[in-house]
């Protein structure tokens, strides 16, 4: 059996006293949609930025496809195929969409001294309509970024985080702040996406619905630690994660 | 050894003068994330201003320190927070600090065109006679440039800590959008740190104008060092832009004596990247609120 | 399009020399602005009277004289711009400027246009990059100096001395001169404390001087500097006699020094406390009179550079550089003969000035003329 | 495509009244216009360091003064000025990815106080280090270039002679900023955390900005070393990183024909306000704060409003029509 896509073990994050992450560890295989759910203060965001490089945990590892990344920066982790979307808005505002995407691809393509003396778009034009059409931006292919209505720009993210062809890509709230028949075309594009890849997802979420409907595995953490796991029918019905939830 | 102890003292006395100067400045720093290239520049106006007062409108010297105070905090308290705080804030830190740097060419021109461009002398609060202080000579106006910046960390700690409209203050400079939850005025906050930040520069110029002669371009000295120390200090601390003036107000005088008078400018300039790069919150400060 | 504008330029630049063959322009050019703006200010405000009086008596080679202000902003490379701009638009001479640090910029453009050109700066280097056509208004450092020596060595009979001087080019020069002086004079240079240019504390400065405990100090500073070195001198009372060359003594650093300035002595140039020169006193008085302040040395400098032109001119006959060169180098002017320019001056080959000088002391707040050095 | 278009013409206009401009003017107007492409240069890489990448700072006229030494201490020593100048872009580069570590710890102001206090620091090496640098007496009589047919000693020639220097500084620059290089310093000034996730070296990239905004300050001292003809280290002080930072503002930062206008306004503004006397820096520094309180994004922004508000009917229409095919 080849290694999971994702593997983490044994997560410790500690602030001062507090500590946010408690030994978490799980694994996600190839195209699997993993919804990481929980309460406020559960320690879910915390973990994604030990997972991501953005925080240096304690104590525990991180394997992508088997290779040990722990203590990784950003930039390396992408480069190994790890994609990811964030909370808060975060295109680059003065940037037309159409370079907000290429410059998620670039990185990606020949040596430094190419993407100087090379072609501007880095080859990457064709690459980067594709995207921009998949999630039906055309029509704003030269707005400013920070242009867009917030829907608009959560879809811009996500191209940014599909255009380097990533294994995994880790989606931090993607619904959050998000109008319902934006929400319903953004599950609709990870979902064919998801199909027509094989791209594995991992899905921050705390609209249940919408994480019901699109994962196809749940972790729910609470605390710091994980208190359940199972598919979404499984954890609809589990009183651990029903008592959590209501404050238990 | 009565070098040594000249050396010392003097550092001190002329630091507290540095250190009054980081406190107004951390303090804005704290309030309005505003950082104030023409720190230097408010310690070098207040001082014209009593001139002015004394020689356009003949007021003896008490009443035109007063007059001086005064205007100070209308123009470089009030003004500078309506006029250009206020409105350039919202298109970014980077902006705000060119603006005052503008600012700063602005005061320094003003001064020179419609008071002087020469050097004036400047009345003393306190006698200069210096007192024999164990083989270094000490005068009263050093001691009291010691005990009035002693005295401001104090007496500023305690209103702010114990004082309602203190308490508000730091919790509008913590957290305005709370603070505004809470009932707190956060602009009126905010404004009379900026007061404050006046005021406090006024004294500064009060204090030492005597000794370093009033003239337009005396803010450029002042004012970097004022921010190093505060930054050495530790930009969220009063105590801390009070250890940043004294350590600095020291340290040079000694690198100038018992080190090398051509690379005395240095030695602040090498701590200061130093302990941006070491220890970014600064001797005394801690690293919340330090974001950067 | 552009050949037709620069040809009307052409045209209107003609007519405007045309019309410039009765006047002669003189460019001012110096530190309106910036650190160098006391001096500089000084220096136009001199050269301002001396323009008037010159008008008033019948102008250079019967022509009006038009002088131009230029600012440098005390920038070298701006002072630069400004000297070519002077000559661009016709000037005769320059008038400027008092930084040496600008003067060294600026003489290599009024060189390549033979322009004479009279500068306040006291830098050894202006007069020995075989310039020609730069021209002193006072005798620089190395002519200076040396003057001070036998006051070090016969008056004070001094035989350690130690020496305070601003870290820029001013004082660097000075220093430099002085401390080769002592040595040919026998005397050991036993403290040597450099400050910065704007500093405000001394203390460092004058602690050292006090533990080094020299029988003399030379004091090379420019005024609040020297000002505020002798505050923190008296504060820390520093025993032994203060010696400036020029600035120790001048009116303005008395009075921002106040008490703190009494006793120190200078050997001075020119001063306007030399009232008893009949030229000096009736300057000094129009100057205070015009500008409501007591002239400064380099206000001297400017009125004595501005007559030079016209006497040295009016000799010549014409208005020719090159013939200026020739003219001024290695003259002599007697005060007699020509009074405004105050003492008798004589100008060497190099551009070089030297007149008789005074030692000047500070006593009950104002500077006193206590001997006169001959020309050297 | 009609604007690119448009553009081009533009620039070639532009690049005529360069060629023009000197032609029967006096020494001085040529070496003023001398002057503005000089620190057109220095903007220029001010510009890609504070404008296209974000991180400010204070310590352009140091890099300057560095390029202009070693040019003048090379060509004193002999080497052409072509050798010498590349050798001196290089110490610039290299000096400037040191100061660039720094930014990877600090932005901002802290950021702007570090490399004030790194020009400061080459200032006291420049007046102290007298046996190399001339102390405070400086270096004088360097060469200007001597390219064969084409010699560089009379004013005119040495104009075209830094426009030709200038025009290929800004074709590279051009070729810099649009290229992926380009892209990924305006994403580090936009978001540095989302470009880092997105696989960009942040810290290479910032190393990058200001080596190479640090490089064209170099160029700019080279050209004043031949321009002068005398360099001392005072006019390379805290004051000119600030007038060269203003430049950039002025004219706009991160816009690709900013610093041009922005030098051109700091460097002529004295000749225009020549009327106000003393008064010049008061009127200046007035209308510089003025600026950033209604138009931060500096001169071109102004025209670029301008031109909206001209079009502005046409514009809102394509809006209208994008707005509708959305759904």
């Amino acid at each position: 059996m080849t290694a999971p896509v994702l593997s983490v073990r044994n997560i410790e994050k500690r602030f001062g006293g507090i500590r946010a992450v408690r030994g978490v560890s799980f694994d996600v295989h190839k195209g699997e949609i993993l919804g990481l759910i929980g309460p406020n203060g559960s320690g879910k965001s915390t973990l994604f930025n030990c997972i991501l490089g953005q925080l240096v945990p304690n104590a525990g590892e991180v394997a992508v496809s088997g290779r040990d990344v722990s203590g990784m920066r950003p930039s390396d982790l992408n480069k190994l195929g790890v994609g990811r979307t964030f909370q808060q808005l975060s295109v680059f505002p003065r940037m037309s969409v159409f370079d907000n995407i290429i410059l998620a691809g670039q990185e990606h393509r020949g040596t430094m001294s190419s993407r100087l003396f090379g072609a501007p778009d880095a080859g990457l034009t064709q690459d980067a309509e594709r995207m921009i059409a998949f999630f039906r931006l055309t029509h704003l292919r030269d707005e400013l970024a920070g242009s867009l209505s917030y829907g608009q720009q959560k879809l811009v993210d996500a191209a940014m985080a599909f255009m380097a062809g990533p294994s995994i890509v880790l989606l931090d709230e993607p619904a959050g702040g998000v109008n319902l028949t934006m929400l319903a075309h953004l599950k609709d594009r990870l979902v064919t996406y998801n199909a027509e890849h094989g791209t594995t997802f991992v899905v921050i979420e705390h609209n249940m619905e919408f994480v019901m409907s699109l994962c196809t595995r749940i972790i729910v953490l609470a605390e710091g630690a994980v208190i359940a796991e199972g598919t979404p029918d499984e954890i609809r019905s589990n009183q651990t994660v029903i008592d959590a939830y209501l404050g238990g | 050894m009565s070098q040594f102890l000249q050396v010392l003292l003097s550092g001190l006395a002329t630091g507290s003068i540095y250190a009054l100067a980081a406190i107004g400045f951390a303090l804005v720093w704290q309030a309005a994330q505003t950082v104030n290239f023409a720190q230097g520049e408010f310690v070098m106006v207040p001082a014209f201003f009593v001139l002015i007062g004394m020689g356009f409108f003949g007021m003896p010297f008490w009443l035109a320190l007063a007059f001086g105070l005064a205007l100070s905090m209308l123009v470089l308290g009030y003004a500078f927070k309506k006029l250009i705080v206020e409105p350039i804030l919202p298109h970014g830190g980077i902006t705000l600090i060119i603006a005052t740097m503008a600012l700063a060419i602005l005061l320094k021109e003003t001064v020179k065109e419609s008071y002087s461009a020469e050097a004036q002398p400047f009345p003393a609060l306190f006698s200069n006679a210096p007192m024999n202080f164990f083989g270094a000579a000490v005068s009263i106006q050093d001691i009291l440039n010691l005990i009035v910046s002693l005295s401001i960390v104090v007496v500023l700690t305690l209103f702010l800590n114990r004082t309602r409209t203190g308490r508000s203050m730091q919790a509008a400079a913590q957290n305005p959008a709370v603070a505004e939850i809470l009932g707190v005025n956060v602009k009126r906050m905010v404004l009379y740190t900026f007061l404050i930040n006046a005021a406090l520069a006024s004294l500064a110029a009060f204090l030492i104008t005597p000794v370093y002669l009033a003239k337009f371009s005396n803010g450029e000295t002042i004012g970097l060092i004022a921010f190093i120390a505060a930054i050495v200090g530790g930009f969220n601390q009063i105590r801390g832009a009070l250890v940043g003036g004294l350590l600095i107000g020291v340290l040079d005088n000694l690198t100038a004596t018992y080190v090398t008078a051509q690379y005395r400018a240095a030695l602040p300039l090498v701590l200061l990247i130093m302990i941006i790069l070491v220890r970014p919150q600064g001797i005394m400060g801690t690293s919340e609120g330090r974001s950067v | 399009m552009k050949k037709s504008l620069a040809a009307i330029t052409a045209v209107l630049l003609a007519a405007g020399s045309a019309y410039a063959q009765d006047t002669v322009k003189l460019g001012m050019v110096a530190e309106l602005s910036g650190a160098g703006a006391p001096a500089g200010t000084n220096w136009r405000d001199g050269v301002k009277i001396a323009v008037e009086e010159i008008n008033a008596a019948g102008g250079i080679l019967k022509k009006k004289v038009e002088v131009t202000d230029y600012d440098t902003q005390t920038d070298p490379q701006v002072s630069r711009a400004m000297v070519q701009k002077a000559i661009d638009a016709g000037a005769f001479a320059i008038l400027g400027t008092v930084y040496s640090g600008s003067t060294l910029v600026n003489m290599l453009v009024a060189q390549q246009n033979s322009t004479p050109q009279f500068v306040g700066s006291e830098a050894p280097t202006v007069v020995q990059k075989g310039n020609p056509f730069v021209y002193r208004t006072s005798s620089g450092a190395q002519k200076g100096i040396p003057a001070l020596t036998p006051y070090f060595k016969d008056t004070l009979k001094a035989k350690k001395v130690g020496v305070a001087w601003v870290n820029n080019e001013f004082g660097k020069g000075g220093r430099n001169v002085f401390v080769e002086e002592m040595k040919k004079a026998g005397i050991e240079v036993i403290a040597d404390v450099a400050s910065e240019q704007a500093q405000t504390d001394y203390a460092s400065d004058v602690a050292k001087l006090k533990q080094a405990n020299p029988e003399a100090v030379f004091v090379y500073m420019n005024q609040e500097e020297s000002a505020r070195f002798l505050i923190e001198a008296k504060k820390q009372a520093l025993p032994m006699p203060l010696i400036g060359e020029v600035t120790l003594t001048e009116a303005k650093v008395i009075e921002l020094a106040g008490g703190a300035a009494e006793g120190a002595i200078a050997h001075v140039g020119v001063t306007a406390t030399a009232t008893d020169v009949p030229g000096i006193g009736a300057f000094a008085k129009k100057f205070e009179e015009t500008f409501k302040r007591k002239p400064t040395h380099d206000a001297i400098k400017g009125y004595v550079g501005a007559w030079a032109t016209k006497y040295v001119a009016d000799m010549v006959g014409k208005l020719d550089g090159e013939a200026f060169s020739k003219k001024i180098l290695g003259l002599c002017l007697k005060a007699a003969d020509h009074p405004k320019i105050l003492l008798d001056t004589c100008w060497d080959k190099t551009g070089e000035m030297s007149r008789p000088s005074f030692m000047v002391q500070v006593k009950n707040g104002a500077p006193v003329v206590i001997g006169t050095v001959p020309a050297n | 495509m009609m604007a690119g278009k448009w553009r081009w013409l533009l620039v070639a206009l532009l690049l005529a009244a360069a060629v023009a401009a000197p032609l029967g003017q006096k020494s001085y107007i040529v070496y003023v216009l001398t002057s503005w492409l000089v620190f057109a240069i220095a903007a220029m890489g001010l510009n890609l360091t504070l404008g296209y990448a974000g991180q400010i700072s204070l310590a352009q006229a140091s890099f300057m003064a560095i390029g202009a030494y070693v040019t003048a201490l090379l060509t004193l020593a002999g080497w052409h000025w072509l050798i010498a100048t590349p050798l001196a872009l290089l110490a610039c580069f290299v000096v400037g990815l040191l100061l660039g570590y720094p930014a990877l710890r600090v932005k901002g102001h802290f950021l702007a106080f570090v490399t004030l206090a790194f020009n400061t620091l080459v200032f006291l090496v420049l007046r102290n280090e007298e046996w190399l640098t001339g102390g405070s007496y400086g270096l004088s009589g360097m060469p200007r270039p001597d390219l064969g047919l084409f010699t560089t000693m009379r004013p005119l020639p040495f104009y075209y002679f830094t426009l030709a220097v200038t025009v290929i500084a800004a074709l590279a620059m051009w070729g810099i900023v649009r290229s992926p290089w380009g892209r990924a310093f305006r994403a580090l000034r936009e978001n540095p955390i989302r470009a880092e996730s997105l696989g960009l070296d942040t810290r290479r990239i910032t190393l990058l900005a200001f080596a190479i905004g640090s490089a064209y300050g170099g160029l700019a001292g080279a050209l004043v070393t031949s321009l002068v003809q005398f360099i001392e280290p005072a006019s390379f002080g805290v004051g000119h990183s600030l007038r060269i930072l203003l430049m950039v503002v002025v004219g706009g930062a991160g816009s690709f024909f900013g610093p041009f206008l922005g030098s051109g306004v700091v460097i002529l503004l004295p000749e225009v306000l020549r009327f106000t006397e003393g008064y010049y820096l008061i009127i200046y520094a007035v209308l510089v704060i003025v600026m950033l309180i209604y138009a931060p994004e500096g001169l071109i922004g102004i025209g670029a409003r301008l031109k909206m508000k001209f079009f502005s009917r046409s514009q809102v229409r394509a809006d209208m029509s994008q707005g509708a095919s959305l759904k």
